[in-house]
């Protein structure tokens, strides 16, 4: 499988190629070029998954980890800086799920982005990025994750700074690299401490890895001796690299670029907030899960109530938004919350029906692909709106579904998929989540139950928004809304694969035929595992979606809402915190400006130009004035040279005596 | 004669024919042929050194040659390469060629110290006797009150007055040291590596007397690496100086410091190096952060590029301290990445200052729409300065804090952990600038209409990029060369004691 | 005894005039005080039965040297002849004070030196006759001053074309 | 009467020796000293300068007429002591008569052009 590294290649080259000859290329032929590239990669990529899950599985019935291509990049003294390609089921999965979800969006972007000056760039941006995730998912070590982490937290800020002449896409950019980069801090740190002791940055933990010239790739990694070292030493480290996962996908409180990031052109936040980068996160503490579950079990509540608690946040500040794109962005950041919970709720490693403690992880990386496919969808969809009426807020909506009847259809598909209701992916993936939760403990369980119901109900409060309720007629009047088909193609493809798997899934989850399912290809220890729904459970959420979906309907459908108004009015300073965002960004921005600027850069600045350059100064003008001084020694009078010259020597003289 | 002394006499020609050159062409002609000449030596140096240590030359300097040039106080003239010196020789190599272009339109008078300048540095990296290597570094170091203060702007006076007494004092100290290494090994040989092994008459030097003469030493060299508290000569020098002094002045001058700690004091002084590392890895620990955070509120582009070089060069001196091979190699890395990444950075303020006559952050902005190939050159240095993967500063940071990781202690883990917060801090300023800089809607009227960069300026940048981009995607061979390079060096200092010393208090 | 009356009484005149000389207002009077100490020099060159040494110290000092002086006093002329701007009180106090230490250092080292034991002889017993200077003077033997003779010589011949320059108006 | 004859005698028993020239030569020495430092004519000065060199003249004549009389070495140093503060009284002269011209006095105080 050695074709995997033209997976990583081809995107780099394309992103040379437009970033450096794009000035003299038509908007046209660079999309192309992009696109045909993405098109390749994504063949590839699906090659790679059919023969990856249709090869022979291991003699243990696991799928078999391969590492088709490693190479020592940069020799660290005893440790290596390695890159590779890294084959296993969830790095395979994650290459199906971004390149398909950015094939999509190299497609959508040509109606998107048409006319938009920095066609050329856009599309070398995009090919950075797939580039940039693809390696991440791929990387065979930690370290090499750590350099495609940040590369993709790169490209997303050149994205999301797009539109770079307008102050709020700069800000936002800077604040997301800056937020996530500071959690990358911790990362690092995490990656450093994990190196030391244990030897390696190999995800290779057991070290039973072979190249297919039977040759050991990595530096063993010592995991025994980093315990033996201290026990705490693996959990400190896999909690500092949490961080910076926490960064990356937008936990409580290093959420607060996520909302902002919304500012870039709306493929982007399609590709890179919802679907893919911010899904890093989770990807990496799925990645290093064996070590989570095995060393660190005790610290993994940290992963749990930082999960819980972000989805509520994030569920309930998504209910009070009017910013489309910033509805859907709350709701994925409770999404992956959702993600992260079952990660954390997930004890033990290996799989079957007698072990409940394993399903978490599977259903994390079920819900990511879910997820990842029904957001994008989302988000597409709302790109469509907003190019149809040039406007973000929901007052320039309404009543759209007559203009706009394949971006409606394609969104209330998505809608019923992320609120749970069955035949649609985002049940299946949800249910196991709460399966797993209510497992681990019934009290997370239910939270993230009622958290769920509250996805529905801002889901479709978003959904009748746009296309039902008081409708902007003087708006829609003015200038028609329409759609174009290249931008509803990719929905319509998004959201027959949502259907497809949510209706497979969840026939093959109500035990309606025997077949392959999610579980078949990825689970904790890779081995074969068929889901099965909990028919309580099943039934408890569904009944719940269904009525917040109902309570939904009954307040935002109408053309008038007065259920809403009065909503409002009864609690006008909650309504007001939830669409502030509790306001979380005005603590950084506190933080940052007040503090961190005001009372430590400035007086730094100060102390350095004032003290120590003051020091060093001082000491420049006190030698001058000491010349300055001892100069009217040299006066020009001779009788004054002649009367120190005489005492002079007659002190001489005193002191030969 | 050895062909490493073609390093200086390359620009000794070049100042003899600049000197009879006549007009602009003859000077650029004689500019370029020079400049092309000596990085053409550079990388041919580099290239003949790597196939000569694959091809088994094991000692610890290459091609060294010693001529007595004052008897009486065992002054040779000896010249030698190892691989920490092949890459600083290369890195000059580049920002003298770099810097010629972006030199394009001075005089005469101009480029005669310019070269002077670049012999001094040569001369510098290619020898191995104490009393040259003093004497380069002053040579390399006069010429820049020149050029600052005739060629400068902004209060240039002033600053290259600054610059130079501070270098000046430090060289007072440097001399000290240079001078008690000699006679505490004996004062019977300058040659660095007969001191450091204890060849050609050198004795061992005491332990005391070590312990003196490190601080002068390290002191000195570090002042010109910028080691706080006695940076404050870089950011007024820097902003004062024209665009290519700057460049060679932070890509290569400073490098100087670095070189000289690891060469000098590092080296030749392993057991104070041991002992005495805890106080100025405090204090270079406490730079790295320190500048990083002024710069995150200075106004002035080349002042906030300064603080950066403050906080960078910091780092080298830190990794140094770390005393471990890898943390040492990191160093040398960052030196490289820093003198490139830095050169580029100064050279695109310069030319944006140029045309803009202004270096202020908050009168300029959206520069992306007006000057769009200095401003993604800007942006590139900008990424490069935070450690953008891809680029070479992430190798060398990285290559750092594992390197510092490997000191186990609390003492090293603090000021590890301490040192890493530098790059959000750097992540903070150089998107700041950018940000405000480039991006958004250009307001002032007389920006509007300003031209893009002449195909010389375009060369020098391209140039560099290509390096930073080069040493960031393939740093493996890099890392090799220096790494066996700063091994004996390292092992020299470990082989005589531990790192955590009786005297430090917070062990 | 008559050694010492002489002694004494060139003594009082040189130490007297020296006095007026540095103290008096006028120049012109400085100028003859110092004509007289330097007469009582060559008194006392005559006392030692240097003979030739005090008619030089006669011809040049008196005769040379404070002529130039006196020509130039008046050539100088217009200013008023005093020396009357003089230095403050202050000045002239710490001269004084910085005189008479260093004069006092000097008598007791000259006292408390043994130089009492070479007693003075008659003129008489030592004399030194003008040929045999002239031949130690003329001669590049040892004991000869041929070489400080010319280069005397050149000095002064320097020195005349030096004044003629120096003086000369432009 | 015994003690006047005593008295003679004792007066008569003193004989002029080294010290006596010594003393006044240093005497001299710095009464020339004294006027150099507190006159302000610089004729009056370089008049001070005469008294100092004639004292050291004094102790020339004086060390080889008392110590070494039958070497001539001071002798000669006199003669040549003398030849030379002729010299250097004649270009001195030239000088002030040269300063004179050009600021109408002689006050040493105003030729301090050499200072820092």
């Amino acid at each position: 499988m050695e074709y995997t590294i033209l997976i990583l290649l081809l995107p780099f080259l394309s992103f040379l190629f437009l970033g450096l000859a794009g000035k003299w290329l038509s908007h046209r032929a660079s999309g192309m070029i992009g696109t045909a590239v993405l098109a390749v990669i994504t063949i590839l990529s699906y090659c790679t998954a059919y023969e990856y899950f249709t090869a022979d599985r291991c003699a243990d019935g696991a799928y078999a980890t391969l590492v088709p291509y490693n190479m020592t990049w940069l020799p660290l003294g005893n440790l290596n800086f390695d890159l590779g390609i890294l084959l296993d089921p969830i790095s395979v999965m994650m290459l199906i799920v971004i390149t398909t979800v950015s094939f999509m969006v190299h497609i959508y972007s040509f109606g998107y982005m048409k006319g938009e000056r920095g066609f050329q760039r856009y599309y070398a941006f995009l090919s950075l990025f797939t580039m940039s995730m693809l390696g991440l998912v791929v990387a065979t070590n930690i370290f090499q994750m750590y350099l495609f982490w940040e590369l993709v937290g790169v490209s997303s800020y050149l994205l999301i700074g797009f539109y770079y002449t307008l102050p709020a896409a700069v800000a936002a950019s800077k604040k997301a690299f800056i937020v996530t980069r500071f959690a990358d801090l911790g990362f690092l740190i995490g990656i450093l401490i994990f190196g030391y002791y244990t030897g390696s940055f190999s995800f290779d933990f057991v070290n039973n890895l072979q190249m297919a010239d039977g040759t050991t790739p990595f530096i063993p990694c010592a995991i025994d001796k980093a315990v033996a070292a201290g026990g705490f030493i693996i959990p400190t480290a896999l909690t500092l690299m949490f961080i910076g996962g926490a960064g990356k996908s937008a936990m409580f409180p290093l959420h607060i670029w996520l909302p902002d990031a919304m500012e870039g052109p709306t493929p982007v936040s399609a590709l890179i907030h919802a679907a893919t980068m911010v899904v890093a996160g989770v990807y990496q503490v799925a990645r290093l899960f064996p070590l989570w579950v095995t060393y660190a079990q005790d610290w993994m509540p940290v992963i749990i109530w930082v999960g819980v608690f972000t989805a509520f946040y994030a569920a309930s500040v998504a209910c009070a938004q009017s910013d489309i794109k910033r509805v859907l962005a709350f709701s994925t950041i409770s999404q992956i919350a959702f993600m992260m919970v079952a990660l954390g709720v997930c004890t033990e490693i290996t799989t079957g029906h007698e072990h409940e403690g394993s399903i978490g992880y599977m259903a994390s990386m079920f819900h990511l692909f879910t997820h990842a496919m029904f957001k994008a969808c989302l988000f597409l969809g709302a790109g469509c709106i907003i190019h149809a009426v040039h406007s973000n807020e929901m007052e320039a909506m309404g009543g759209l579904r007559k203009y706009l009847p394949v971006t409606h259809v394609t969104f209330l598909i998505s809608c019923l998929a992320i609120s749970g209701i069955p035949f649609f992916s985002g049940f299946s993936s949800k249910d196991e989540i709460i399966t797993a939760c209510m497992a681990y403990n019934p009290a997370v369980g239910y939270i993230m139950t009622a958290i769920a119901a509250m996805t529905a109900f801002y889901m479709f409060r978003l959904y009748y928004g746009i296309f039902w309720g008081t409708e902007n007629r003087k708006l829609h009047e003015e200038h028609t809304p329409h759609e174009e088909s290249i931008m509803t193609m990719p929905l319509v493809v998004l959201s027959i694969i949502t259907v497809g798997v949510g209706v497979y899934t969840t026939l093959a989850g109500f035990g309606m035929f025997e077949g392959y399912s999610f579980g078949s290809l990825i689970s904790a220890d890779g081995h074969d595992y068929r889901i099965h729904f909990d028919t309580s459970v099943a039934s408890l959420s569904t009944v719940i979606a269904i009525c917040s979906i109902l309570l939904a309907t009954y307040i935002f459908k109408g053309e008038t809402q007065p259920v809403a108004d009065k909503m409002y009015a009864a609690a006008p300073r909650l309504h007001c915190w939830a669409y502030k965002r509790f306001y979380m960004d005005e603590v950084y921005q506190f933080i940052t400006h007040r503090i961190i600027f005001a009372h430590v850069s400035r007086p730094i600045a100060w102390f350095d130009r004032h003290v120590i350059d003051g020091f060093f100064n001082f000491l420049a003008w006190g030698t001058h004035a000491l010349s300055f001084n001892i100069r009217t020694l040299q006066s020009g009078r001779v009788q004054q040279y002649a009367l120190v010259f005489l005492i002079g020597v007659l002190i001489l003289i005193l002191m030969i005596l | 004669m050895n062909f490493l002394s073609l390093f200086v006499l390359i620009p000794l020609l070049m100042l003899f024919s600049l000197w009879l050159a006549k007009g602009q062409k003859g000077i650029r002609t004689v500019m370029v042929v020079g400049s092309s000449a000596l990085l053409a030596l550079a990388v041919a140096l580099t290239v003949k050194f790597i196939s000569d240590r694959a091809g088994g030359a094991a000692e610890e300097m290459l091609y060294t040659a010693s001529f007595v040039w004052f008897e009486p106080l065992h002054i040779s003239y000896s010249v030698g390469v190892d691989g920490i010196s092949v890459v600083m020789l290369l890195l000059s190599g580049v920002i003298v060629f770099t810097g010629t272009f972006v030199s394009w339109d001075m005089c005469k008078e101009y480029f005669l110290w310019f070269t002077l300048l670049s012999m001094g540095v040569f001369g510098f990296f290619i020898s191995i006797d104490l009393f040259m290597m003093f004497m380069f570094y002053e040579i390399a170091l006069i010429p820049m009150y020149l050029l600052i203060g005739v060629w400068g702007s902004g209060h240039k006076e002033y600053s290259a007055m600054k610059l130079t007494l501070m270098l000046m004092g430090a060289s007072a100290f440097l001399m000290l040291g240079i001078f008690g290494i000699f006679y505490g090994a004996g004062g019977q040989t300058m040659n660095v590596v007969d001191i450091a092994n204890h060849t050609g008459g050198a004795q061992i030097i005491e332990f005391s007397k070590q312990c003196i003469w490190f601080p002068f030493t390290f002191v000195g060299f570090g002042v010109l690496g910028a080691m706080f508290p006695f940076h404050t000569w870089s950011p007024d020098g820097h902003a004062s100086a024209p665009t290519a002094v700057s460049m060679l002045h932070a890509g290569v001058l400073m490098k100087l410091g670095g070189y000289g700690c690891f060469r000098v004091a590092i080296y030749l002084l392993p057991e104070a190096a041991n002992e005495l590392s805890w106080i100025f890895l405090i204090l270079t620990a406490t730079g790295v952060v320190y500048g990083a955070l002024s710069a995150c509120v200075q106004t002035d582009l080349k002042y906030l590029n300064a603080y950066s070089s403050v906080s960078h060069c910091g780092m080298v001196l830190f990794a140094i301290l770390m005393l471990t091979t890898t943390a040492s190699t990191g160093a040398i890395l960052q030196m490289l990445s820093h003198g490139l990444m830095t050169a580029l950075f100064f050279a695109v303020i310069g030319m944006i200052y140029h045309r803009a006559h202004t270096r202020d952050i908050r009168q300029l902005n959206g520069l992306m729409r007006i000057v769009p190939f200095l401003s993604v050159a800007f942006a590139i240095a900008g990424l490069a300065n935070l450690g953008l993967p891809g680029l070479s500063g992430f190798v060398a940071e990285m290559t750092i804090f594992v390197g510092s990781f490997e000191n186990a202690d609390t003492f090293h883990r603090v000021f590890t952990i301490m040192a890493t917060t530098s790059i959000v801090v750097a992540a903070v300023y150089i998107l700041r600038m950018i940000g405000k800089i480039l991006y958004g809607v250009n307001l002032n009227p007389e920006h509007a209409k300003l031209h893009d960069a002449h195909w010389e300026e375009r060369f020098a940048v391209i140039c560099l990029i290509v390096c930073i981009a080069g040493i960031g995607l393939a740093p493996g061979w890099l890392s090799d060369v220096i790494s066996d390079s700063v091994a004996p060096v390292i092992d020299n200092v470990k082989s005589v004691g531990h790192l955590l010393s009786q005297s430090n208090p917070f062990k | 005894m008559a050694q010492t009356i002489i002694f004494l009484i060139l003594a009082v005149i040189i130490l007297g005039c020296g006095i007026l000389a540095v103290t008096t207002k006028r120049i012109m009077h400085a100028a003859t005080y110092l004509m007289f100490v330097l007469f009582g020099t060559a008194g006392l060159y005559f006392l030692m039965g240097y003979t030739f040494l005090a008619s030089v110290q006669v011809m040049v000092y008196a005769g040379g040297v404070v002529v130039l002086y006196i020509f130039a006093l008046m050539l100088t002329g217009r200013q008023d002849k005093k020396d009357n701007h003089s230095v403050s009180l202050a000045k002239k106090f710490a001269a004084l004070v910085a005189t008479l230490c260093g004069a006092g250092l000097f008598l007791f080292i000259i006292v408390s030196h043994r130089f009492a034991e070479n007693m003075l002889t008659a003129p008489s017993e030592q004399t030194t006759s003008v040929k045999l200077i002239g031949q130690q003077l003329l001669s590049s033997d040892k004991f000869g001053y041929l070489l400080p003779f010319e280069v005397v010589s050149i000095l002064l011949l320097a020195c005349i074309i030096g004044s003629l320059i120096i003086a000369r108006k432009r | 009467m015994d003690r006047l004859n005593e008295l003679i005698n004792i007066i008569l028993g003193i004989h002029v020796d080294m010290t006596w020239f010594l003393v006044l030569s240093a005497l001299m020495m710095f009464i020339g000293i004294y006027g150099f430092l507190t006159r302000r004519n610089t004729l009056a000065i370089l008049i001070s300068v005469e008294l100092m060199l004639n004292a050291a003249d004094i102790n020339f004549a004086a060390f080889n007429r008392m110590l070494f009389p039958e070497g001539q070495e001071g002798y000669i140093f006199a003669l040549f002591s003398i030849a030379i503060s002729a010299a250097e009284t004649a270009i001195a002269i030239a000088v002030m008569i040269n300063i004179y011209r050009n600021l109408k006095n002689n006050f040493v105080a105003n030729l301090d052009k050499l200072k820092w």
